[in-house]
């Protein structure tokens, strides 16, 4: 956290510690003698004056001052007892200050109104006399008694209680002496509507520095939204701009947009603030606000600052006017989609990029993360589809068909790339000269090398077979998995510079197998590095008999023959397949060979599997392929032996199995049935039951279950330099979690050759972040998924591929189904089309700590919804607008140029305009919103202006209170615009317009009016956040939820806290000229204090009696502000409390067994003195 | 006194504390914007000389004279949009039911004939059609294997009510029910000759010193049954077994559970005890207003109608608590027939506008009066009531 | 219980929230009986529930304690913790005979003036059902004053 | 010599032989039989231990006695103490509370039959299932293992007295704190009591007068059973030493009970759990 705390302002030596102590600023020396006040005054006897005061006849209405004053003189210490009419007057006062100096008055009482009201009145006129302030009590007789009850003996004899309690406790009184600390010489505000923009610029214009903090990444508030203003007719962004221009250059104001209050600490004079600078992902500083972003971006969400009647894209500027003028990203966390893509793709963003047809740049956002899109686009498992929202509401988007589309795109369009795709995102040279042997030309060993290459390192791969690829060449059938594409993608990698590939060059890694293949340590002396992706290319075996007979194969051995047929390799003929063919295994190679099969001419295929078509692992919809090709499925059958007939395979004895409990992996355990097998007449059998590593190849150990052990997060083995990753270490998983694991390996390579810590920074896992508000689209649109086009079971006998793709419009229509969950979809395209590169997507939030003396909150309204009122329609009937809207539609700048115009874009020949929407409704807003009638005229003059239609205002009352507003009133009816007396009761609607139900109430008569336009004047609600800002500033609201003031006609921008003042509607619902005065109000109240050299702070803190302590820590437990602390004291741990720190809440002292702390100013003794007064004296003889 | 001769407002007939001295809710009726919400609100507010606003006007000046002379309150259906909509809060629909009692308890107008007729009738055949009390599940008559035998004791009571006893429109709605209740096998029983008109047309008329016998029978006849639940089809019944019968009798069961008939209905949809099939139909519903806007209930209907497969329910313009009367409520039946008849009209014009075939109500005095309306005005619209559509739903599971 | 026993009732209000709701319900001139004599202490975490048996057995026979609501407390967690420890000294109080209707802890905020006095009304008239303090003392010592008042 | 006492002995004299700590604080029998704490410094005096059902006191109150440095620099005393297996759950308590460091205290845990007040079975040991003691450094068994009652409702008579009427309670009370005397033996013999100067007997601030009448008696209870709030052990010392035999017993348990119910705490189980009255939940809302 960047300490950025105000320059101090000079310390006034003589109230504060030499200057120079400054390290313990903030919990000075309290030393009592700093005060003048002579210290003889508690020893004596108290001589205490009793003054109960009439306050008029507020108090002396119902309270019979003289007997109280009778009752009480004669109690002990009781030296003078007297009432006057008006204690809180000047001579009132006066009056005591004399008694003082005369009787040697050493404490008061002073019986009159609440304490909340006067007390600092009553301290100072005692300091004035000499008295220390606190030997002072004021009994409550106005609020807590004369207003309450009506006149009697019961209430006289209330207020001698009260009296005499008050007499009582301040006998026991000790002088306190008041902290004095430094007040910090800056102000925050909090919201940068016209209210904070006007306390910043006074403030500013006082000295004092300012932090304006905004939440959104432009200051204006509502006001910016605004065409003309009432009641001059201002245009709202002439007045408002040069205010928020002069905000962002004023040297005094430091702006924090997009920044929201986190914490706050300290007290009155004393505030630390935590502020949480949200990430804006463009640099303020840098970006030269050219709209270039916005021409790339892809994405179309509607615009908060046009009340949704206009869109925007994810990179946005609010409003041209915007101050910061910069961008920023509406970033709503990590898509879905991606999140839950193991590679890391970019989902939303290339599902953008098609939805507006530009497939190069799609394609090359996959490749950044995916080598191998074409392949990644036909077998993939698509864990992506299962998290897309919309699966919520009807079918997930096809992304994996949109990125087989692009790549297919890229495949036909080869005259778009111009240089090969992987070299142009080179990242880096910090691998320049290292030389890395990749064993291995898999999907994980190629992207390993890929990586390394793009870091200029040297890559030689070796792999065993005669052709690259892998898995991906020599495991996948050609119907699933065309072999011109898999050529292509390879061939982009395998020709980048700095790869080599040597093919049929076996790796052994174990010296005493193969002796002239290449070894561990002779690998060493050429390579830095070693990455083994050797994956699982050896077929388990079932071990039952009859298993070698010719015939039987293993489910990876069969196709890889029948792959090594395709690519004309001779290693060892094409596999011969029977008419009878069974394939024993229920995963996707077990699917693979059947079909397989199949097209090498079997006439019956069968698979057989010991558990059901639930439990099966492979894919449903690879299921359903084979299903509709003809290929049985003989379930809840396990192989004994294999039968042969001469030498060659004849039929399949098989154990017919039930299912038990779950066994580990949840799976139901298959159990045989005694005695129940069948013989199945079998020409081939192919078992394919899962997958092995060529253990002997390789010595590096295995862990368990015979895959390489290697450390989840590095993935590197055993051995320091070698490294592995893939089906190898996994065992069998899809294409994507191999890439996936291959980019961490090839990280770690990087870090391991850079000499860098591997683990540092790696995220403990892929844990979905909670899903932080995605965007949510109002209208929903119910367009299903696109069905991709596919051959016909019948025809699919041959090796061409069953799924046909999508069309460009499939691609782009179902590109379009997208919900844009994320907001931004993360395409990149705006970095690379931002000419001075501000644009930074890992960019995170970040805290600052800023001290400031007093904060103004000015977080303003929000325009109430009118949604719930059924009645009016709005959100049914598109003709159905808000006041806010309409301003949209009249500004220049709003979505229709300044032209009122309906949703059809003609003009409305009639309008009504429906006053009090949800205000003075006891259903909704109880209050006024004080600023509809007159923005409602507004419109109505601007409607009539621009399309000379007519409007009528139906209302209940016209509040045009303030200077010219009655005069505006009075020119709009000029205009012509009808007022109807009656209150708009229901819009129904009628052919094409809409009918306003109401009682014209001057005629007494039913009026149903049809119109084309409906405007409602909803009221103002206090801003959305508000609850919570309350929360963290501790401040109190009241019932309606606006900020509560201190007093709502003496003290209307003092908060309830010492040091934090309210402006503007924040407050209570007012219009621009009464927000800038309250603004400007509050801005001076805080100057008030800002000015004083130093702030006096409640001296009624705890106080720690060590002898009786007994060092239980329960004070430091149960402290909300960590006052007190355990030290060393006289061999014993006693409790110590920290005067800066606390803050007279009493929690410690009430929870002390052994009563050893005491709360100045409100100990147990005080306290206990009140409550026996009370009860003794008004104990009436039952 | 037309609408052209003014009568000048002095002491010789102002009376501020009429309305105090009357027992009316003064202090909220003071707080009166006269915005008009109410009237604009009313559903026969263009049937009437002097609107629900003026009325309150003069109540407040103590106009005994105007008062006596308008029958504005003789035309409310007591629907409760006007409570729902005062933007005060007043309770408006009960202040006309107020005056009701008023005038006729005051005498300043004579008793319309059809409302004295509803009186004696209630009183002394204890039910509003004036047959023969025993003869009240005769509906039963034509159900193929008839009601069986009726148990004394059961854990459900189901009080039938007038509409649907006595009205051979409205026979339908016992008979899918009963239907429904046999085939979910609950133990259920009614009190035939033993169950009185709950007095809810009384109430309203203005004249609900009468209701308090009604209460005492029906209540005891209740507790007889030992039953712990109560279900009724009729939305007025229902308001009155919760809350006019707890606020008349101090002895009332507070344990009895009282539930509308829909709220029954989806209680076993949701617990699975009916098998709905499909009803290949589009439908509207129209909340009753005792029913939805004065006791709350809007979702279980829908949810049971959502829940019948093949089904599609459109809303009206009108819906939930904005939705409009159809006309049969508060007897303006007895005062002003052709007055309902617009007002049913206007109802099922916007059933119509929506596309439905069917309009699907919750209450037997709506579907009594839509049945009605929509012959008289030949809207092609049919009219039935939730558990009719029900019993259809699970007819077509059952094949 | 004859209708002429006045309940004798301390009230315990902080000074942020409780205090400031009755000194609302005064400026709204609202009414509410006489029977409730406050103490104005910082906070409802400063009331230690000691203070609530003290003020029993010196004879009231009522107490009340309102704080701040969850959450609005001015030092954060006072209300909190209070709520704890007047849980668990209710139920003592409740265990040893003295009936838990003598003491009455709520959350009153500032705003909440017709609140406090629906609360005051409504508790004196509890305690007033259920009589007088059984441990009532009697007023041994210090001159009783009310003679020359009520004289 | 029982088959525990011989144990205890030797245990004793191991510590004491090796210098592990300087006292051991027991039970040993007066010259009429009764049984009372002692402290053996040295090991010729170990064979005075003794043990039995009678044994009912909380040694680790001692443990305040050796709390502190006796001198300038001088290290605090290791104690070696018997104690029940409730007892030792006040050790976890007094280390929670900073008074007591493991280190220091020696635990020599009896397995428990149940202990006695005036010959009859104490009624918490009636249900206690915890026979073993949980924490302890030298275990001593019993001869046959000690058969666990089938678990019964601990609060059994407190759930009782729950049902009575206000006035029952108050009567009741009332009688059996007019019998109090204010010894305050109670609150020496308990763990948990260990305030320099208690507030029913400080003149600053003045809280409570020193009257024997029955509200400032009730005051002293209810203070003591609401400052144990969280901390009893439910040992029963305080019941075993009152020479009136007023069940103060009832006060802590209801406590414990709520306790149990409202925060599913209980006194000792561990020194990492909060006591309940020094930290709070936001979110809970209790009925008050």
């Amino acid at each position: 956290m960047t300490k950025n705390s105000a320059p101090r302002m000079p310390i006034d030596p003589e109230c504060c510690p030499a200057p120079g102590d400054t390290e313990n600023i903030n919990s000075p020396n309290l030393k009592a003698e700093n005060f003048q006040q002579n210290e003889s005054m508690n020893k004596d006897k108290p001589r205490i004056g009793v003054y109960v005061c009439m306050c008029g006849s507020n108090i002396a209405g119902t309270v019979n001052v003289p007997k109280v004053v009778e009752a009480v003189s004669h109690m002990p210490n009781v030296v003078v007892a007297r009432y006057n009419k008006y204690t809180c007057s000047g001579p009132g006062q006066q009056s005591i200050q004399e008694d003082i100096k005369a009787n040697k008055l050493n404490r008061v009482v002073v019986s009159a109104c609440s304490p909340r009201m006067h007390e600092r009145t009553w301290r100072a006129m005692l300091t004035n006399a000499g008295v220390n302030p606190y030997l002072l009590e004021v009994a409550n007789l106005r609020e807590h008694v004369s207003w309450i009850h009506s006149a009697g003996e019961m209430t006289t004899r209330k207020a001698v209680d009260l009296v005499a309690a008050a007499i009582e406790r301040v006998a026991l009184h000790d002088p306190l002496f008041p902290q004095r600390v430094p007040v910090t010489k800056a102000a925050m505000v909090v919201g940068g509507g016209i209210a904070g923009i006007q306390a910043s610029l006074d403030l500013a214009q006082a000295g004092v520095p300012v932090y304006l903090v905004e939440r959104e990444p432009s200051i204006g508030g509502h006001m910016a939204q605004l065409d003309k203003t009432f009641p001059t007719l201002d245009c709202s962004a002439c007045i408002l701009t040069p205010k928020m221009v002069d905000v962002a250059s004023h040297p005094n104001i430091t702006l924090l947009s997009n920044s929201e209050v986190e914490k706050l600490d300290g007290f009155i004079g004393n505030f630390q603030v935590t502020v949480r600078r949200k990430a804006r992902y463009v640099d303020v500083d840098a970006c030269t606000a050219c709209n270039d972003c916005v021409k790339v971006c892809p994405v179309q969400i509607p615009s908060e600052f046009e009340n949704g009647m206009a869109e925007r894209t994810a990179i946005y500027r609010p409003f041209a006017q915007a101050v910061p003028n910069a961008f920023a990203i509406d970033k709503r966390g990590e898509a879905p989609c991606k999140a839950a893509c193991p590679a890391g793709i970019h989902v939303q963003g290339f599902v953008a990029l098609i939805a507006e047809g530009r497939f190069k740049e799609a394609y090359d956002l996959i490749q950044k993360d995916m080598p191998f899109p074409g392949i990644c686009g036909r077998v993939c498992h698509h864990p992506c589809e299962t998290e897309c929202r919309r699966a919520e509401k009807d079918q997930p988007v096809a992304i994996e068909f949109l990125k087989r589309y692009a790549a297919d795109w890229a495949f036909t369009h080869p005259e778009e790339f111009v240089e090969n795709t992987a070299v142009y995102n080179l990242k880096g040279d910090d691998l320049a000269g290292k030389k890395i042997a990749i064993i291995g030309s898999g999907p994980v060993g190629l992207t390993v090398a890929r990586d390394l290459a793009a870091n200029s390192a040297e890559c030689e791969i070796f792999e065993a077979l005669p052709v690259a690829g892998g898995m991906m060449n020599v495991g996948i059938p050609g119907h699933r998995l065309p072999k011109q594409i898999l050529e292509k993608e390879i061939n982009d990698i395998v020709s980048l510079p700095g790869i080599k590939l040597h093919l049929s060059t076996p790796v052994s890694l174990a010296p005493e197998v193969n002796a002239s293949a290449m070894t561990l340590e002779r690998l060493r002396q050429d390579f830095d590095a070693v990455f083994v992706g050797i994956g699982a290319h050896l077929g388990s075996r079932m071990g039952i008999p009859g298993e070698d007979l010719e015939g039987v194969y293993s489910g990876i051995e069969f196709l890889r023959q029948v792959n090594f047929s395709h690519l004309n390799v001779d290693l060892g003929s094409q596999p011969k397949v029977g008419k009878r063919v069974a394939v024993v295994g229920g995963g996707n190679v077990a699917i693979d060979a059947a079909m397989t099969a199949r097209r090498l001419g079997a006439e019956e295929v069968s698979i057989i599997y010991r558990r059901t078509r639930d439990e099966m692992p492979a894919h449903d919809w690879e299921i359903e392929e084979a299903a509709d090709e003809g290929i049985k499925f003989i379930f809840l059958a396990n192989p004994l032996e294999v039968i042969a007939d001469q030498g060659s395979v004849s039929a399949i004895k098989c154990q017919r199995m039930r299912l038990g409990a779950p066994d580990s992996s949840g799976r139901r355990r298959p159990e045989p049935i005694e005695g129940d097998t069948v013989t199945l007449p079998m020409d081939t059998v192919i078992m394919s039951i899962g997958q092995k590593l060529d253990a002997e190849s390789i010595e590096i150990n295995q862990g368990s279950k015979g895959w390489i052990a290697v450390d989840p997060q590095t993935f590197q083995t055993s051995e320091r330099d070698v490294f592995a990753a893939g089906d190898a270490v996994t065992g069998p998983v899809s294409i994507v979690e191999v890439v996936g694991t291959g980019h961490q390996a090839a990280e770690s390579i990087r870090r391991f050759l850079c000499g860098q810590e591997l683990l540092a920074g790696l995220k403990q896992g892929k844990t979905t972040k909670e899903t932080p508000g995605y965007y949510e689209p109002a209208a929903w649109d119910r367009t299903p998924r696109q069905e991709i086009s596919f051959r016909e079971a019948a025809d699919r006998n041959d090796f061409d591929e069953i799924y046909l793709g999508f069309t460009e419009d499939q691609a782009v229509a179902e590109a379009k189904r997208c919900l844009s969950c994320a907001a931004c979809s993360e395409c990149l395209a705006c970095v690379d089309a931002c000419g001075v590169g501000a644009i930074d997507h890992t960019a995170v939030d970040t805290f600052e700590q800023i001290d400031v003396g007093a904060i103004i909150i000015a977080s303003g309204f929000d325009v109430w919804d009118p949604t719930p009122m059924l009645e009016y329609g709005y959100g049914v009937y598109p003709e159905v607008y808000t006041g806010i809207e309409i301003e949209r539609l009249s500004n220049a700048s709003g979505p229709t140029e300044g032209n009122i115009v309906m949703r059809n874009g003609e003009k409305p020949e009639r309008v009504a305009i429906l006053h009090c929407v949800g205000s003075r409704d006891e259903h909704h807003q109880p209050y006024c919103s004080r600023i509809c009638c007159m923005y409602s005229l507004k419109l109505a003059h601007l409607i009539r202006e621009k399309t000379s239609a007519e409007v009528v205002e139906f209302y209940m009352d016209i509040r045009s209170f303030g200077k010219g507003y009655e005069e505006f009133y009075e020119r709009v009816q000029h205009e012509g615009v009808v007022f109807v007396r009656g209150r708009g009761a229901q819009v129904l609607p009628q052919d094409d317009q809409l009918v306003v139900y109401a009682e014209d109430t001057d005629l007494g008569q039913p009026v149903r009016l049809p119109v084309d336009m409906v405007i409602l004047a909803t009221g103002v609600v206090p801003s959305k956040g508000a609850d919570e800002l309350a929360h963290k500033l501790h401040v109190t609201r009241d019932i309606n939820g606006f900020f509560l003031e201190a007093h709502p006609k003496l003290r209307p921008v003092d908060s309830n806290t010492d040091g934090i003042y309210l402006a503007g509607t924040c407050q209570a619902p007012r219009d621009i000229p009464d927000t800038v005065t309250h603004a400007s109000a509050a801005a001076a109240q805080a100057l008030g204090l800002l000015s004083q050299p130093y702030v006096e702070v409640v001296p009624t803190i705890a106080e720690v009696d060590e002898l009786n302590c007994v060092g239980c820590s329960l004070c430091v437990e149960v402290c909300p502000y960590g006052a007190p602390t355990l030290a060393e004291n006289r061999g014993r741990l006693v409790s110590k409390i920290n005067e800066a720190l606390c803050k007279g809440c009493g929690l410690c002292v009430a929870g002390c067994r052994g009563k050893a702390i005491a709360l100045r100013g409100f100990t147990d003794n005080q306290l206990l003195s009140q409550i026996e007064t009370l009860l003794q004296f008004s104990m009436d003889e039952r | 006194m037309g609408v052209g001769q003014f009568n000048i407002i002095d002491d010789t007939n102002i009376d501020l504390d009429f309305a105090e001295v009357k027992g009316f809710n003064i202090s909220k009726l003071n707080t009166c914007l006269q915005c008009g919400t109410c009237s604009s609100s009313c559903p026969t507010y263009f049937a009437m000389d002097v609107s629900p606003r003026k009325l309150w006007r003069m109540l407040a000046l103590g106009l005994k004279e105007e008062i006596s002379q308008t029958d504005t309150f003789w035309l409310c259906t007591s629907c409760n949009s006007c409570t729902i909509r005062c933007p005060r809060g007043i309770p408006v629909a009960d202040t006309m039911r107020e005056i009701r009692e008023l005038i006729l308890g005051e005498g300043m107008q004579p008793t319309p004939e059809a409302l004295n007729r509803l009186r004696t009738l209630i009183t002394e055949s204890h039910n509003m059609m004036g047959d023969d009390n025993e003869t009240r599940l005769i509906w039963s008559d034509n159900l193929p294997e008839g009601l069986g035998e009726i148990k004394r004791q059961a854990d459900v009571v189901w009080f039938v009510g007038c509409v649907s006893s006595f009205y051979p429109m409205a026979y339908k709605i016992p008979q899918s029910l009963v239907q429904i209740l046999k085939k979910s096998d609950i133990d259920f029983t009614l009190m035939g000759g033993r169950e009185w008109c709950c007095g809810f047309p009384l109430v309203t008329a203005g004249m609900s010193d009468a209701v308090n016998a009604l209460a005492v029978n029906n209540v005891s006849q209740v507790i007889a049954t030992g039953a712990k639940t109560l279900i009724t089809t009729c939305a007025s019944c229902y308001h009155t077994w919760k809350h006019i019968y707890p606020d008349m009798l101090s002895h009332f069961p507070k344990d009895l559970e009282i539930l509308h008939a829909s709220e029954y209905l989806a209680r076993l949809v949701a617990h699975r005890q009916l098998s709905l099939g499909p009803v290949e139909r589009i439908v509207t519903y129209h909340d009753p207003c005792d029913l939805g806007k004065r006791n709350g209930i809007f979702d279980e209907p829908r949810f049971v109608l959502e829940n019948i497969p093949g089904l599609e329910l459109r809303e009206m313009a009108n819906h939930h608590q904005n939705s409009l009367c159809c006309g049969g409520g508060g007897n303006v039946e007895a005062f002003s027939p052709d007055t309902v008849n617009t007002a049913s009209n206007n109802r099922l014009l916007q059933a119509q506008q929506t596309g439905a075939s069917y309009i699907v109500s919750a209450c037997q005095q709506c579907m009594r009066t839509f049945t009605g309306g929509a012959r008289k005005n030949k809207i092609r619209i049919r009219a039935i009531d939730l558990t009719q559509i029900v019993y259809e739903a699970i007819e077509n599971s059952a094949s | 219980m004859s209708e002429s026993f006045e309940p004798k009732i301390v009230g315990f209000l902080c000074n942020w929230c409780s205090y400031a709701g009755a000194d609302l319900a005064g400026t709204s001139r609202m009414s509410y009986p006489q029977n409730v004599r406050i103490i104005r202490v910082p906070c409802s975490g400063r009331v230690d529930p000691l203070f609530v048996v003290k003020t029993l057995i010196d004879g009231a026979d009522g107490v009340m304690v309102l704080g701040c609501h969850p959450g609005d407390c001015h030092y954060q967690q006072g209300n909190y913790i209070a709520q704890r420890r007047y849980s668990i000294m209710h139920r003592l109080l409740e265990f040893s005979g003295l009936e838990t209707d003598r003491l009455f802890v709520d959350w009153v905020s500032a705003s909440e003036g017709k609140k406090f006095s629906e609360v005051v009304t409504s508790f004196t008239e509890k305690v007033r059902n259920i009589g007088p303090n059984p441990l009532r003392k009697k007023a041994e010592s210090g001159i009783d004053v009310l003679e020359e008042v009520s004289s | 010599m029982t088959f525990i006492e011989d144990q205890i002995r030797q245990t004793a004299r191991k510590y004491l032989e090796n210098d592990e700590v300087s006292c051991v604080i027991g039970y040993e029998r007066d010259t009429r039989g009764r049984s009372r704490p002692v402290f053996i410094e040295s090991v010729d005096q170990v064979d005075r231990l003794v043990w039995g059902p009678d044994c009912n006191l909380n040694l680790a109150s001692y443990l305040h006695e050796r709390k502190h440095s006796p001198g300038k620099d001088q290290p605090i005393p290791k104690t070696a103490v018997v104690l029940r297996p409730c007892d030792t759950r006040a050790i976890n308590l007094l280390i929670n509370e900073q008074q007591v460091a493991r280190e220091n205290v020696r635990i020599i845990g009896v397995t428990c039959e149940g202990s006695e007040i005036n010959g009859s079975l104490r009624v918490d040991c009636e249900f206690c299932q915890e026979r073993v003691p949980p924490l302890y450094d030298d275990l001593i068994l019993t001869e046959l293992p000690v058969e666990v009652p089938e678990s019964a409702d601990p609060y059994a008579d407190i759930n009782e007295m729950d049902q009575w009427t206000p006035e029952e309670r108050l009567a009741f009370w009332t009688s059996e704190f007019d019998r109090c005397i204010r010894c305050y033996a109670c609150r020496q013999a308990c763990p948990g009591c260990y305030c320099f100067e208690c507030v029913a007997e400080k003149l600053d601030p003045h809280w409570v007068s020193i009257a024997l009448e029955v509200p400032e008696k009730m005051f002293f209870h209810v203070m003591r059973a609401y400052h144990l709030a969280g901390r009893c052990v439910g040992c029963g010392a305080c019941e075993a030493v009152c020479p009136m035999d007023i069940p103060l017993g009832k006060l802590n348990r209801k406590v414990a009970k709520e306790i149990l119910e409202l925060f599913d705490y209980r006194t000792g189980d561990s020194i990492e759990t909060h006591p309940p009255l020094v930290c709070f939940n936001p979110n809970e809302r209790l009925n008050l």
